[in-house]
């Protein structure tokens, strides 16, 4: 165990500064200077130094790689008129638009996507293991048939057009709901969830159809395993069957998955969290890449990587907890 | 008295009738085995027993114990008075669930016991089975156990709720022969303490041979022949049980004076790194083969006889060069054999189905060798190589799927052919073939050896395959070469326990002969 | 298996709409030269300039003239935009995927095939490029790359740089389990070179799990693409992509409905399309695989 | 949606906006209203652009800003008052708008009395130094840049971190006194003084970069909490009493800002009107379509709008050392193509914008004097364009136009294929030449990498026409290291002159004129296209009263308005 977990954390590293040596390689090469933008209009070219040696962007890039390292490490401080500013390790540094320190933005921005991420995890969980066991138990033809084609469809839409179609539908034409606007949830539970549950609905669509999907699939094929037949040949009630054994082979892979896919919405729903107006990490990250704030875009690559390592992480764990066939090595 | 009586029993799979009018009976206490080639219909038979099949119709009439098991709810029955036990012991377990509550779960589900009284009874029967420190071995899950102990805990599971009739269906055929021959002895012992009959079903004459006091002999859905095994395996009426019998391998007649030595291996290792689990240090590599000498002579017939496990795949590979040694040297004619691939050896494998691509017609696969040989168009050649192992040139244009596993089989060895090698390592090259197409291949093989003149290294699981085919046998264990020597003097004056060991688990088909080993086997455990 | 296809019925109706996408989207400039219309052209006649913009008449300033309407605030021909849409959308999806079948074989197969630590190498990279959320990066990577490239291509190389990961994680895993058959090792004792091995015993292997893989890739990447397009980091205007469209919609809910509409309706049709031909390969190539891109 | 305040960047636009002298309506419900009964309630404003800065010397405002100007105020401010009215300075913390003298190259101020921060320390002369040399640090960089060009020796001076001695050229011989010494004649310094650095800053509580995490408020509120681009909460500041600010009726007690929302979503909720969003208005989410279908039909939503005007040019900036823009007549030829409905349209509507022929935008306070020289009708004139394009030895040309990648600051891809279309009509061939947005004035203000042809906005500083022509027609200002306007790049001595001529008047009527004629004189060169011009058209909340378009600004005036 020990070992697992000292080999992991250092292929987890690994994986981190290739990450962060890709952005800086990438802005590396992109043609723009963003002291020109925080300067502002009328910027003498003497002044414009003097703001790039303030930002300490003034340094070659390897430099300041090398400086940001550093910083991660054991903390930097940075010049901030009266007196110096410590940013304690692991330093981001300073948001280039805004001055905020990156730890801080992230910190604000994580709360929001793991609440888009989980409630939308949970509504998928249940709508798409509740639709593939209908398809999976073939009970009833017609409802196989329906949750089938809703599977397909799922696959099918964008979750940009079922967000626009939920948007006319119940902000336009029913007005149900108000058009959604972040409310954090210590605030007011129940406006955040109002506020949230359309694009819950709207990222669950697609990922309950991949669950049903699999937990149809999944209770076919575990239904045809030999462990079953024995089973059923020692009179174990079909039932039981159903619910001990078929369900638990079922959901084997939707636990991993589970663990992945809260990283994967938390880092990837850009498109979600753009079109709801949620100030969560995929909309910080698009921002910064417009604006080109190197310092939050670097600090959202990484903790991007770090989410996915660590929920891989936790889906290994979970896995050789729920599969006892499962070793860690 | 008689327990269940069979009488007319047919089941169809929509137009296709794997049974077709099956009769027979069995005592209480008894035991029957049921002896027939794939397709015969025998599993199809135990799974009506208990009302298993979903899909097929079954007519007829099952009378367990007064009650017809075809009209009436089977599903009180199942293991409580009739239990199973299953081919395939890994997957025939729920892996996700500690043997002993699987046991117990049957227990408490037919007698309604506690569960403390169910976890009990669940050591107990373990223990029956022979499994060592059963308490704490009852809270392993399937895939911590061995192949033979898993076959022990479905046998456990099976006479946990005391049935009146177990159904074993081919119980030991995924096992090694001395693992095979404790299961059967444990059958055997578990029908004489708890007084259940026995319906034991076998492709192998020799596993019922020793097990079973009557045989029904199935073939089409139907029984050919049935009465008590002595009469039926020592003086048999019908002509297939006759055909049978006959292809049960023979001690060959073969004498051969070695040549000069053609394969050489020197002190020949492989060994396998295993992951690191849980330390940071780096465990201790698998030593799948470890220092093994030996050399193959121009002509002769070698036979590597070993377990699962014992390396013997791993050395053949390393045979041919599609394995490299990791220390010890492998010369052909004096050359490390990676530089002589192809032209002078060349390989059988043991699975016809997986040795060719199924994307490729059959022909393409032997004219593959011939190609890298430099040959521009062989397919002349190939029709002709197919011609020489009994095959139609029309076969050419066939895809692997279209065939038999007896004429895939002769597909591999035409391929072997194809390039005129001088040594042809054959791995397991009948072990998957049913009986009957076991012997023809053997047949050829020795034909095409005595016509072509190459040197033959057979690696194999069965001992009287080898005796049949082999001039000399090498006896393989954890890797290393424990005996070798002429086919005669290995097989007649074994000096190693453990060819001893193998030896008296061999099955066979004289039932008088079969006790007398289950005896040997019970003195010396 | 040709004929177990025609006997499915999805997958004769997604073949047959996905077929037709194909014919528009390469059809397109005759397409729009029949309505004798194009992309480009502005009608500011057929706006209501005070009220933003807007078509004047109703649903969208259909006529004789422009089938399906006018594009808002642009008076450009929908019916045109719409068709040529279909060319960006089909045609970037398609090259992205055979772009990511390319790539995702020579790396899978390069990584079965090769050595212990070759594999160790090239599985953490695909790992590394599963892992990474592929909008989030397209975005990064479209912002800094030059403006100027041409930009469907761009599209396509981007989209599949980032998501050749799946393809190559199953010929990967198809590779070692085909490297493992016995006539793997039956060329090998023939003598046959590892690019022979390749090429005539595995390669024919992957046809059917890739083949149905990259088949739901295609709606997939077009999904993608369309989220680019988006965002805004998509084709370059005056060009038309459904996507595009369906962004700049959004301020139109419900001044001009039907221009939410159409690209929407026709995007869903397409994708569904594709989504039904994937699904009926994978029943009929591979009834028990359930990969799914993501 | 588009955004406002085209020349001050994008990371401020929350707070900067501005108004035009023009079509201020005045339809608000101020009929009654009594600013001595104003008081209470809670004011929401829902913005599109957050707030990325509020250290005042880090804001770049025109007229102090909005929500700025109810923290911050200043030597000067804006006026408050709708139309043209508004469109002038007012004295804020200074008795007058200040006493030039040496031919307006000194300006003496004198501060008011009772004049507190938010801690109850006076406000004294050297405060409102202290927060002017602050904003030369390059730690805090954004202000404008006038300070740099118009104090006497300030060009090179480092902020009061790096150089603690000041800048001489700012003279405070008393509390109460302060004086500024100029390089040059600027009759405008009343109107730059309205800018947040000549907001008073406590040196005892700078923190530098921190500072921003709460500023020390002089003006009627306060913060309570300030999360950049997100959210700003104002309470009242209890040392502030409209004794001592007769400009601000400062009505709610307390205002919350949230920003980051998307402009349909903000304009949906301000109809509706639901709850907390009936004491709600915006200051820079323009009416989409969806509700300009609403606007002018007699519904009740017509009398919750305010229309005004900030002073800004869309336009097409040739530069003019780049063939063949070089050569005029390929210029003239492109003016008349143009077609200003399809760039009206691509921005929103005639509802939103207005076409252009002329640079300055038609406000009175600039100067505006209407003129069309190269007259292209309503939808361009192809074929007057063909013919001088011939005239000028080209057929069929084919140029390249640079644009945002994004429709953010109005100057995106739908007015690039707008002008793309029109110029196709005359035989000219358009490639389309998309720059990031963040990139492209890095790109479009260093000549070395100018494209020839490129899409721009300019919006004023301040109402005059000074701010508005100078930094795009002075010679003088061409900047080659990069940040130059100049993208003609054009240098007329004699347009310098009369430049400097006009600096000098402080009789800002006097003045308008002049800049009205120079702009009508410089526009025959064609050396810009003039497209549109913006209008401004908001909505607020059911109960928000006292709501009208500032003058200066275009969009309603916090510090006016009340919700009880």
């Amino acid at each position: 165990m020990t070992g697992y977990l000292i080999r992991r954390i250092g292929g987890a590293l690994l994986v981190l500064f290739f990450l962060t040596t890709l952005v800086y390689g990438l802005f590396y090469l992109a043609p723009s200077d963003p002291a020109i933008l925080t300067c502002g209009k009328g910027c003498t070219p003497e002044r414009l130094a003097d703001v790039r040696a303030a930002m300490g962007v003034d340094d070659p890039i390897p430099v300041q790689y090398w400086h940001f390292l550093e910083g991660l490490v054991a903390g930097r401080d940075y010049p901030a008129g009266p007196d110096v500013r410590h940013c304690p390790a692991p330093c981001l540094g300073y948001s280039f638009e805004t001055d905020q320190p990156v730890t801080t933005l992230l910190l604000d921005r994580i709360p929001v996507s793991f609440a888009l991420a989980l409630g939308a995890e949970v509504l998928s969980l249940v709508f798409g293991i509740g639709a593939g066991m209908l398809a999976g138990l073939r009970r009833f033809r017609i409802l196989d048939r329906v949750v089938n084609a809703l599977i397909l469809a799922g696959y099918a839409v964008p979750v940009f057009l079922v967000g626009l179609l939920l948007l006319l539908l119940f902000c336009v034409h029913l007005q149900w709901l108000p058009f959604p606007t972040y409310v954090p949830l210590t605030t007011d539970p129940l406006l955040w969830a109002q506020n949230l549950l359309l694009p819950w609905v709207s990222l669950a669509i697609i990922q309950a159809a991949v669950y049903a999907r699999l937990t149809r699939s999944g209770i076919q094929e575990t239904l045809a395993e030999d462990h079953i037949r024995t089973a059923r040949a020692y009179g174990i009630p079909e039932r039981r069957i159903l619910w001990r054994r078929a369900l638990r082979g079922a959901l084997l892979p939707l636990v991993t998955l589970t663990a992945i896919d809260i990283a994967g919405i938390m880092t990837g729903a850009v498109l979600t969290e753009t079109m709801f107006g949620l100030p969560g990490v995929g909309q910080l990250l698009v921002g910064a890449v417009r604006q080109i704030d190197l310092p939050v875009v670097v600090g959202v690559t990484l903790l991007t990587g770090l989410i996915i390592v660590v929920a891989n992480a936790a889906a290994d764990l979970l896995y050789a907890a729920v599969d006892p066939r499962v070793q860690l090595r | 008295m008689t327990l269940l009586q069979v009488t007319d029993l047919r089941i169809c799979f929509g137009d296709k009738r794997a049974v077709d009018g099956l009769s027979f009976s069995l005592e209480a206490g008894g035991s029957l085995g049921i002896v027939g080639e794939s397709g015969s219909g025998k599993s199809a038979t135990a799974l009506a027993l208990l009302g298993l099949h979903q899909s097929a119709v079954v007519t007829g009439s099952i009378d367990f114990d007064g009650t017809d098991l075809v009209t009436a709810d089977p599903r009180p029955f199942r293991g409580a008075r009739i239990a199973m036990v299953f081919q395939e012991p890994l997957t025939a377990l729920n892996p996700f669930q500690t043997v002993g509550d699987q046991i117990a779960e049957v227990y408490r589900l037919h007698t309604g016991a506690s569960r403390r009284a169910a976890r009990a009874r669940a050591v107990e029967v373990l223990g029956q089975v022979h499994i060592p420190d059963p308490a704490r071995r009852a809270s392993a899950y399937p895939h911590q156990f061995s192949g033979g102990m898993r076959q022990r805990a479905l046998i456990a599971m099976a006479i946990a709720c005391r049935p009146r009739l177990i159904v074993a269906d081919e119980p030991t055929t995924a096992l090694d022969v001395t693992v095979q021959a404790q299961i059967l002895d444990l059958l055997d012992e578990v029908r004489a303490r708890t007084g259940a009959a026995l319906l034991l079903i076998s492709h192998d004459l020799g596993v019922v041979a020793g097990s079973a006091e009557s045989v029904v002999v199935m073939r089409d859905g139907r029984a050919v022949e049935s009465g008590t095994t002595e009469q039926v395996l020592l003086a048999p009426r019908h002509e297939y049980t006759r055909a049978l019998l006959a292809a049960v391998p023979k001690p060959g007649t073969r004498s051969f004076e070695p040549g000069e030595p053609l394969l050489r291996l020197h002190d020949v290792r492989k060994h396998f790194p295993q992951p690191r689990r849980g330390s940071l240090r780096k465990p201790p590599p698998i030593r799948a083969v470890d220092g093994v000498s030996l050399d193959v002579c121009a002509g002769e017939t070698l036979g590597i006889v070993g377990e699962s496990g014992t390396g013997k795949t791993t050395l053949a590979r390393m045979m041919v060069g599609l394995v490299p040694p990791t220390s010890g040297s492998i010369t052909f004619d004096g050359v490390d054999i990676a530089r002589r691939r192809g032209r002078s050896v060349q390989m059988v494998f043991q699975d016809p189905l997986s040795s060719l691509n199924p994307r490729r017609s059959i022909g393409e696969s032997i004219a593959d060798p011939l190609r890298l040989a430099g040959v521009r168009d062989p397919r002349a050649r190939v029709v002709a190589l197919l011609d020489r192992v009994g095959l139609a040139a029309s076969e050419y244009d066939r895809y692997p799927h279209q065939l038999s596993g007896g004429m895939r089989q002769r597909v591999g060895i035409a391929r072997a052919l194809a390039p005129a090698p001088r040594l042809i390592v054959c791995d397991e090259p009948v072990s998957s073939l049913d009986v009957t197409t076991q012997a023809q291949v053997l047949a050829l093989i020795e034909e095409l050896r005595e016509e072509l003149g190459f040197a033959l290294v057979f690696v194999s699981h069965d001992l009287a395959v080898l005796r049949q085919i082999a001039d000399r046998v090498a006896v393989l264990k954890d890797g290393a070469v424990v005996e070798i020597g002429k086919t005669s003097e290995v097989y007649e004056q074994p000096r190693h326990a453990y060819t001893k060991e193998l030896l008296a688990a061999v099955p066979v088909t004289d039932p008088a002969e079969a006790r007398r080993l289950r005896a040997l086997r019970s003195a010396t455990n | 298996m040709i004929r177990v296809l025609r006997k499915d019925r999805g997958f004769v109706a997604g073949a047959v709409v996905a077929g037709l996408m194909v014919l528009v989207a390469i059809t397109a400039p005759l397409l729009a030269a029949l309505a004798g219309q194009d992309y480009t052209t502005y009608h500011d006649t057929l706006l209501d300039s005070a009220r933003g913009g807007v078509p004047s008449g109703p649903l969208g300033g259909i006529s004789g003239e422009h089938w399906l309407g006018v594009e808002p605030g642009t008076g450009r021909d929908l019916f045109a935009r719409l068709v040529y849409g279909a060319q960006v959308s089909v045609g970037v999806a398609l090259a992205a995927t055979a772009l990511e079948v390319l790539l995702g074989i020579t790396f899978g197969v390069a990584a079965g095939l090769g050595g212990r630590w070759l594999d160790a190498g090239l599985s953490r990279v695909i790992d590394l490029v599963l892992a990474v959320p592929i909008l989030v990066l397209a975005v990064s990577l479209l912002a800094i790359v030059p403006q100027d490239w041409p930009r469907p291509l761009l599209l396509a190389t981007v989209i599949a740089l980032l998501g050749w990961g799946g393809t190559a994680r199953i010929s990967r895993g198809e590779t070692l389990t085909l490297r493992t058959r016995d006539y793997v090792a039956a060329a090998q004792v023939s003598g046959a070179s590892w690019w022979r091995v390749a090429r005539r015993e595995i390669l024919p292997g992957l046809t059917a799990p890739i083949l149905t893989y990259a088949a739901l890739l295609i709606p997939y990447n077009m999904i993608v693409e369309a989220g680019l397009s988006f965002l805004g980091v998509g084709v370059r205007p005056p060009t038309p992509s459904w996507g595009q469209m369906l962004s700049s919609a959004t301020t139109w809910f419900r001044a001009d409905p039907l221009y939410v509409f159409l690209p929407g309706a026709l995007l869903f049709l397409t994708l569904l399309s594709f989504v039904l031909v994937a699904n009926g390969l994978r029943r009929a190539l591979d009834p028990r695989q359930t990969e799914v891109p993501r | 949606m588009r955004r406002l305040v085209p020349a001050v960047l994008s990371a401020t636009v929350l707070l900067a906006g501005c108004q035009g002298g023009g079509g201020g309506d005045t339809t608000g419900s101020n009929a009654a209203f009594d600013p001595k009964t104003c008081q209470g309630g809670t004011l929401t404003v829902l913005n599109q652009g957050g707030i990325t800065h509020l250290d005042p010397a880090r804001l770049y405002t025109s007229g102090g800003g909005n929500l700025p100007s109810l923290l911050f105020r200043t030597l000067t401010t804006r006026n408050r008052q709708p139309g043209e009215a508004g469109t002038k300075p007012a004295p804020d913390l200074a008795t007058d708008l200040g006493t030039p003298s040496d031919g307006a190259k000194t300006w003496t101020y004198h501060l008011r009395d009772g004049i507190f921060f938010e801690d109850g320390t006076p406000i004294t002369a050297a405060d409102i130094k202290y927060g002017i040399e602050r904003s030369f640090a390059p730690e805090l960089p954004g202000g404008a840049p006038y300070f740099r060009d118009w104090l006497a020796g300030a060009a090179d001076y480092q902020g009061p971190y790096k150089q603690p001695g000041g800048i001489k050229s700012i003279e405070t011989p008393d509390d109460k006194t302060i004086i500024f010494k100029l390089r040059k004649p600027e009759g405008d310094f009343p109107f730059l003084a309205t800018a947040t650095q000549f907001a008073p800053v406590p040196k005892s509580k700078d923190k530098g970069a921190e500072y921003e995490a709460h500023p020390i408020s002089s003006g009627p509120y306060q913060v309570e909490s300030y999360e950049p681009k997100k959210s700003l909460v104002l309470v009242r500041n209890k040392h502030w009493s409209t004794q001592v600010d007769e400009l601000r009726y400062a009505c709610p007690d307390r205002i919350e800002v949230t920003a980051g929302l998307d402009s349909a979503v903000i304009n949906q909720r301000l109809v509706t009107g639901a709850g907390q969003d009936a004491n709600a208005v915006t200051t820079d989410a323009v009416v989409g379509p969806e509700q300009l279908a609403q606007l002018g039909t007699g519904s009740a939503l017509d009398k919750r709008v305010t229309r005004g005007e900030f002073p800004s040019t869309t336009y097409l900036a040739f530069n003019t050392k780049k063939a063949p823009f070089d050569n005029p007549k390929v210029r003239e030829a492109l003016s008349y193509a143009i077609n200003r409905t399809s760039v009206v349209n691509a921005l929103g509507g005639s509802a939103v914008a207005g076409p252009s022929t002329t640079f300055l935008p038609p406000q009175k306070a600039l100067g505006y004097q209407p003129y069309d020289h190269f007259p292209a009708g309503d939808t361009g004139n192809p074929d007057k364009a063909k013919q001088v394009l011939a005239e000028a030895g080209l057929s069929n040309p084919t140029i390249d136009l640079a644009y945002q990648n994004d429709d953010s600051e109005g100057i995106g891809p739908k007015v690039a294929s707008a002008v793309q279309e029109a110029f196709k009509q005359a035989g000219v061939t358009v490639e389309l030449n998309a720059i990031d947005t963040a990139t492209y004035r890095d790109v479009t203000g260093k000549p070395a990498t100018q494209p020839g042809l490129a899409l721009a906005t300019w919006g004023a500083d301040w109402p005059s026409g000074g701010p508005f022509l100078i930094p795009i027609f002075d010679g003088r200002q061409i900047i080659t290291a990069g940040g130059n306007f100049n993208l003609a790049q054009y240098n007329d001595p004699e347009v310098n002159a009369e430049i400097d001529a006009i600096n000098a008047l402080t009789d800002p009527a006097a003045a308008a004129a002049r800049w009205g004629a120079l702009d009508a004189k410089i526009g025959k060169l064609a050396l810009v296209i003039p497209l549109t011009h913006e209008k401004d058209v908001y909505l607020y909340g059911k109960n928000v009263k006292n709501a009208y378009a500032d003058g200066w600004r275009g969009q309603l005036d916090i510090a006016r308005i009340s919700i009880k």
